[in-house]
């Protein structure tokens, strides 16, 4: 089922299609997170999930037609840079200390 | 014949002449061109052998390259190293689609605005292209499994970005003046007026920082000297395409000439009027035609210009480089974009 | 079953495309190569937003997330000379199995809950429409109005990411 | 004179200005001096003098504001034969509750019109001799930025038109008493005689809150317009308990401020003060404030006798059993604080008996008087470089004159000799006491008057007739005269002392009371049958006759006192024997302290420490202590979960979200 927009032509491609899509991506994110040792990877993963939910929000705009959603991936976006940025700087500090990102190796979260 | 088709066929045909006229005619001719200039520059006769003129020197030395041995080290990192070039090429080629390159020609009763795709993100996707190109270094470095490469490919990325923030931002106030990302509408808003009256309305008057700035970065983006950093002979050996050989060295070397011809094509659409010029009204064919030769004009001069700073200038030291990016042309772009506002805001521009 | 267009072809490769790559970026031991692959997808994920009628997003994809988020991962791996994942096999198979386990079951139940999910009738869009010629300005407006604040915000986030990544990244904290 | 803000306003700005200017010099001379600034540092000339200006000229300003105000004011209700509606001007409001708001407002009618006269005339010539007395002193600027936010809260609590902005002024006189008998805070007694008048007064305090309330549960309102609805006795409340009550609340207030028995321990202490300090704060203004407001309220008080019998009986009270103190100090200062608890006793007994004009009439001729012995003892103890004690001067007379002069006519006007001011008011009292028929309240206060008479040329005496006793350099044979900025006050104040009382020369002698009329618009008359004229006259003559008694007692014992050594003369020894344990027990002021130390103070730290110790260290810290335990042996049991490595956090948190997705799915 489509919503129709005025201005917009209807689409060509069911938007459902589009939401399996992002949740298939979500969880292949997500079983990255879970799975990988390298820390700057289980970082892209977490990068992956969220586009996948960007997807997810793009869709819901165009379905609803409204400019909302896409806000919401522009914000999701900027603070996707933010993020990046303290992250990675973080990683750089643990190598210094530690020379290694293998989040199994530092284990220092514990009592 | 359905519109549909006419449209696709339009659109390749428009594909077709502008790779056409880039690869097969600019290209060639301005290998040999740059070489001549150096020539005439250091005050000796350049390459002059090679048919009238040297002028087939182009056609010989890519001939060469693609008969040459394909020499890929070994613990290098084969995949990354064979494609790198690719993705430094392809970005380089696909910048051309959005640039119009002449104002609407008139042809089977058919309007035919000449630019490829005229996207309503013209710039961001100018920009977009560029910022994947730097990929194509990088993984050059990286993956040829050298010092001298990686090195070079660090310092390219590091200064394609630098520069691209100031460049990006420069061209933002253009957007800003003209209220649009497309680039047709940046055109015709040049076209549109006049400045203090007797200039054209061409963003290179009220925007005279910024072309500034956008002139310098492109030649930091372009990896062009004074700003060759990435290659430069003399520290890094070849920077990034030290380790590459025959047409994957080819591959490198036309993108930087692409790259220097799309830069130049962007320079004269932000800033120069693309291709319309003042007083100039021909419709129909003659008037298509007319604006391409216009557009052409322009942009040869800034290739021109290109080449003339190469073998005039002397390397900047890397750190002087990033100094000017990041504490020179980052603010003054800022300063540019808050006055372009607020003139905006004010209905001045 | 809409009929097959053009529309329809590019998407089924773009979203071929995102789903591979994106599992190779997941299987993939070398993280430049992952760094790649993840590349990779956002192309496919530009498309894909191209065809939700978001170009502008499209670009910002390429733009910041490929462009500058992106190599800023290659910078560090290249800075910290990350090679293969560690070869030693993992040490913890139970994290391991239970792991993917979960991100399945996840995944399924998400996409269940997705498509299950209201969905707007025909031809009845809420919200503004999206001035399909040329959203941006709508964009901007919309920035600089309903979502000034988080804009605000947003813009000292990032300083303060900026400067905590400096003050993270220095030799020596004295 | 419309503008009566800027009365109390301009010592306020001379505070801030004087402190500020203070501090920031003295944290400058602690910088370039590499430490705090060392003490007995003489300020810069230049410093000390702009202090002085600044002190001194505001106050002085507001002296001339006050009087601008106040002289029409004056003549007007004179002449007026009911005298002029009391002026009051609203500056902003304060507080609003409901549809009651309390105004900062500012009223001048008779009764502050009065007090503003003497406390602004007198404050100026004290800030004067400070001038002059000061000048050694280190912390100047402190000395007078203190002195001048004294006169800023005694001007708001004298021209305050409601009780809350009058209790504000209460509360600031004290903190500046409190200040400034603490002013040399590096001796330990200074400090401790600070804290203890802080204290007392909280007691007196603590009912004057309670009265301020009552006040308005009474009439519904707190600003002075109750007086008016207490005389046409338009009362809310349940009238006579709750007034008796209120009295005794408010007169509660006016006991810990006007150093009344029991509260009265604090002001002998209070002299480890500045001289000038005890002479504008602990005699001539601040502890008249009780007195103050009792006339104030006085239409209220007038309406429960009981309260009024009470305030009169404890007036009289501390009036004797101070002077009997007084009889046996050796302190110079310490006699002349007694005197001054004594001397308002007798206000409060005029009080009591109803001559409340009469009272206030006491309050304004005693600043006079008072004022200037105090200050001359200042000049006594400047001259003998700081010696209190009566037995080492003597002699004195001839060394510093002008002192000595000033002194003995304040000394007559207070023992009441006529006709100088303190006659016509302690006579006033003692006759309004005759008068309303207490009997025993006269007989008490004519003994009073003589014992006055007694210590205080006793006093006289020892100090200046005589020969010179003390030895050793810094005594009596090198006294000298101290600067004119001290000696002209002294004489103004001596002249006052003189001529104040003319303002009230009764009826009898041909007077016309006009202090009385004057005060008529603003405190209560409860009418009081007149006497004839000529027991009046004869009870003047007993007075008088009992003061000079007094005086020549006095003389004979300690005036003649001849050898160097010897303070007192034989007869006075052999009392002192023969009076044997009373006597001891006079001379140690009723061991009033030790009283009070045993039946108030270390029962109260007994249970202090019961609270420290049982209470709260073994009941609070042991609950403390108890979760504290449980916290940590939770804890201890929860960490095996935290393995460390995020990877198992990420998985928790991840199952976790999908049963939630699962929940909200199914349900």
């Amino acid at each position: 089922m489509t919503g129709v927009l005025p201005g917009v032509a209807p689409m060509a491609v069911p938007p459902g299609a589009f939401l399996v899509v992002a949740t298939l991506l979500f969880a292949i994110g997500l079983a990255g997170a879970l799975l990988k040792r390298n820390a700057l990877s289980i970082f892209l993963s977490i990068e992956l999930m969220m586009n996948a939910v960007n997807l997810l929000f793009l869709t819901y705009a165009r379905m609803r037609g409204d400019l909302a959603g896409q806000m919401i991936v522009f914000f999701v976006i900027a603070v996707a840079a933010a993020e990046a940025a303290v992250g990675l700087a973080i990683f750089v500090a643990l190598f210094r200390a530690h020379r290694t990102v293998d989040v199994d190796k530092i284990a220092l979260l514990k009592w | 014949m359905s519109p549909a088709l006419a449209a696709a066929l339009e659109g390749a045909a428009k594909i077709a002449f502008v790779w056409g006229v880039v690869l097969g005619a600019v290209l060639p001719n301005l290998i040999w061109v740059e070489r001549r200039m150096a020539g005439l520059i250091q005050d000796r006769p350049g390459p002059n052998r090679v048919g009238p003129f040297g002028l087939f020197q182009a056609i010989a030395d890519i001939l060469k390259m693609f008969m040459k041995e394909d020499v890929v080290p070994m613990y290098a990192d084969r995949l990354l190293h064979t494609i790198a070039p690719l993705i430094l090429l392809v970005p380089a080629m696909s910048t051309f689609a959005v640039i119009p390159f002449g104002s609407s020609i008139r042809l089977f009763d058919r309007d035919i605005s000449l630019v490829v795709a005229d996207v309503n993100i013209g710039i961001l996707y100018v920009f977009a292209l560029t910022s994947i190109g730097i990929y194509g270094l990088v993984l050059a470095g990286w993956a040829s499994n050298n010092k001298f490469a990686l090195m070079g490919g660090l310092r390219s990325s590091a200064q394609v970005i630098s520069y691209e923030l100031a460049m990006g931002i420069a061209a933002i106030s253009v957007f800003l003046a003209a209220g649009s990302l497309r680039l047709t509408k940046v055109v015709e808003y040049q076209a549109s007026g006049t400045f203090l009256g007797f200039l054209p309305l061409w963003n290179c008057f009220p925007q005279a920082l910024g072309c500034m700035i956008f002139v310098v970065s492109a030649f930091a983006e372009t990896n062009r000297l004074p700003f060759d950093h990435p290659e430069a002979e003399a520290e890094l050996v070849a920077g990034y395409h030290t380790e590459y050989s025959a047409f994957r060295f080819g591959m490198f070397f036309m993108a930087e000439y692409l790259n220097l011809i799309a830069a130049s094509a962007m320079m004269a659409t932000l800033y120069f009027g693309g291709w319309s010029l003042p007083g100039l009204h021909l419709t129909g064919i003659p008037g298509g035609v007319v604006s391409i030769a216009v557009f052409a004009a322009k942009t040869g001069f800034f290739i021109f210009l290109f080449v003339w700073v190469r073998w005039t200038l002397p390397r900047f030291r890397f750190d002087q480089l990033m100094n000017l990016g990041w504490k020179v042309f980052l603010p003054l772009a800022l300063l540019n974009l808050i006055v372009t506002g607020a003139l905006v805001l004010w209905g001045v521009i | 079953m809409p009929a097959l267009s053009g529309e329809l072809v590019v998407f089924g490769f773009a979203s071929l495309l995102v789903l591979a790559f994106a599992l190779l970026m997941v299987v993939q031991k070398t993280p430049v190569r992952s760094v790649l692959s993840l590349v990779v997808t956002f192309f496919g994920l530009s498309v894909l937003a191209i065809l939700l009628a978001a170009p502008f997003i499209a670009a910002l994809q390429i733009f910041v997330y490929a462009g500058a988020i992106l190599v800023l991962f290659l910078f560090v791996i290249m800075l910290l000379n990350l090679k293969e994942e560690a070869a030693d096999k993992d040490d913890r198979p139970v994290q391991r199995t239970l792991g993917l386990l979960v991100a399945l079951a996840l995944g399924g139940l998400l996409a269940g809950a997705t498509l299950r999910a209201p969905l707007p009738p025909r031809g009845t869009p809420t919200g503004t429409p999206i001035p399909m010629p040329d959203e941006i300005p709508a964009l901007g407006r919309l920035l600089f109005s309903d979502y000034l604040l988080a804009f605000e915000v947003l813009s000292l986030l990032l300083l303060v990411a900026a400067v905590g990544a400096l003050l993270l990244s220095k030799r020596r904290f004295e | 004179m419309n503008q009566l803000w800027l009365i109390p306003f301009l010592p306020l700005a001379g505070f801030l200005l004087n402190g500020l200017v203070a501090l920031v010099a003295s944290s400058a001379r602690a910088e370039n001096e590499s430490g705090a600034d060392h003490p007995g540092a003489p300020l810069p000339y230049a410093q000390r003098l702009f202090h002085g200006i600044v002190g001194v000229g505001s106050v002085g300003l507001a002296a001339v504001l006050s009087f601008a105000a106040l002289v029409p004011y004056a003549l007007g209700s004179m002449r007026a034969p009911e005298g002029l509606a009391p002026i009051v001007q609203t500056v902003y409001t304060w507080m609003a509750a409901g549809d009651y708001t309390v105004d900062v407002a500012f009223r001048l009618d008779a009764l502050s019109a009065l007090m503003l006269s003497f406390v602004t005339f007198v404050g100026t010539l004290i800030h004067v001799y400070s001038v002059g007395y000061m000048q050694k002193e280190e912390g100047y600027g402190r000395y007078f930025s203190y002195l001048n936010l004294f006169m800023f809260a005694m001007l708001t609590l004298v021209l305050a038109d409601s009780l809350p902005l009058l209790f504000v002024g209460w509360e600031g006189v004290g903190l500046c008493s409190y200040l400034l008998i603490g002013y040399y805070y590096d001796k330990d007694f200074c400090a401790a005689a600070g804290k203890k008048a802080f204290i007392a007064n909280r007691v007196g305090d603590f009912g004057m809150v309670l009265g301020i309330f009552g006040v308005f549960a009474l009439f519904g309102t707190a600003d002075f317009s109750f007086v008016e609805l207490a005389k046409r006795q338009v009362l809310a409340g349940n009238a006579p308990l709750g007034v008796y009550a209120v009295c005794l609340l408010l007169f509660l207030g006016a006991c810990g401020k006007s150093a009344q028995v029991p509260l009265h321990v604090w002001l002998p202490d209070a002299m480890a003060g500045p001289t000038p300090v005890s002479a504008l704060i602990h005699a001539a203004t601040m502890v008249t404030a009780g007195v103050y407001l009792v006339a104030r309220c006085s239409a209220l008080f007038v309406l429960s006798p009981d309260a009024l019998t009470l305030v009169a009986w404890i007036g009289a009270g501390t009036a004797i059993f101070a002077a009997t103190i007084g009889l046996a100090q050796n302190d110079i200062k310490k006699v002349l604080a007694y005197s001054t608890v004594s001397q308002l006793g007798y206000m409060f007994l005029a009080c009591g008996v109803g001559a409340f004009s009469a009272g206030m009439f006491h309050v304004f001729t005693h600043a006079f008087f008072k004022a200037c012995l105090f200050l001359g003892s200042g000049s006594v103890i400047m001259s003998m470089h700081h010696e209190q004690d009566m037995r080492k001067m003597g002699g004195l007379a001839g060394r510093i004159p002008q002192t000595f002069r000033t002194m003995l006519v304040a000394t007559l006007a207070i023992a009441g000799v006529f006709p100088l001011a303190g006659f016509f008011s302690k006579d006033m009292i003692l006759g309004s006491a005759a008068a309303s028929g207490h009997w025993a309240l006269y007989a008490v206060g004519l003994f009073t008057a003589g014992l006055t008479a007694f210590y205080m040329f006793r006093l006289v005496s020892m100090t200046f007739f005589g020969k010179a006793r003390g030895h050793g350099h810094g005594h009596g044979e090198h006294a000298h005269e101290s600067p004119p900025t001290m000696t002209v006050p002294l004489w103004i104040l001596a002249a006052f002392s003189v001529v104040a009382g003319l303002l009230g020369v009764p009826v009898a002698l041909g007077g016309s009371d006009r202090i009385g009329r004057f005060l008529e618009a603003s405190v209560a008359h409860p009418e009081i049958h007149e006497m004839s004229h000529g027991l009046e006259i004869g009870l003047m003559l007993l007075s008088v006759g009992v003061a000079v008694t007094g005086l020549a007692w006095a003389w004979r014992w300690y005036g003649k006192a001849a050898g160097p050594a010897e303070a007192v003369s034989p007869e006075a020894q052999a009392f002192h024997e023969r009076t044997g344990a009373l006597g001891r027990l006079v001379a140690n002021k009723w061991n009033v302290d030790e009283g009070i130390e045993a039946l108030v103070l270390s029962p109260f730290r007994k249970i202090g420490t019961f609270l420290w110790r049982g209470f709260d260290a073994l009941f609070i810290d042991g609950i403390a202590n108890a979760s504290a335990f449980l916290v940590e042996l939770l804890g201890d049991l929860l960490r095996f979960f935290t393995t460390g490595h995020v990877r198992n956090y990420a998985l928790a948190f991840t199952l976790g979200f999908a049963a939630l997705v699962a929940y909200v799915w199914m349900s």
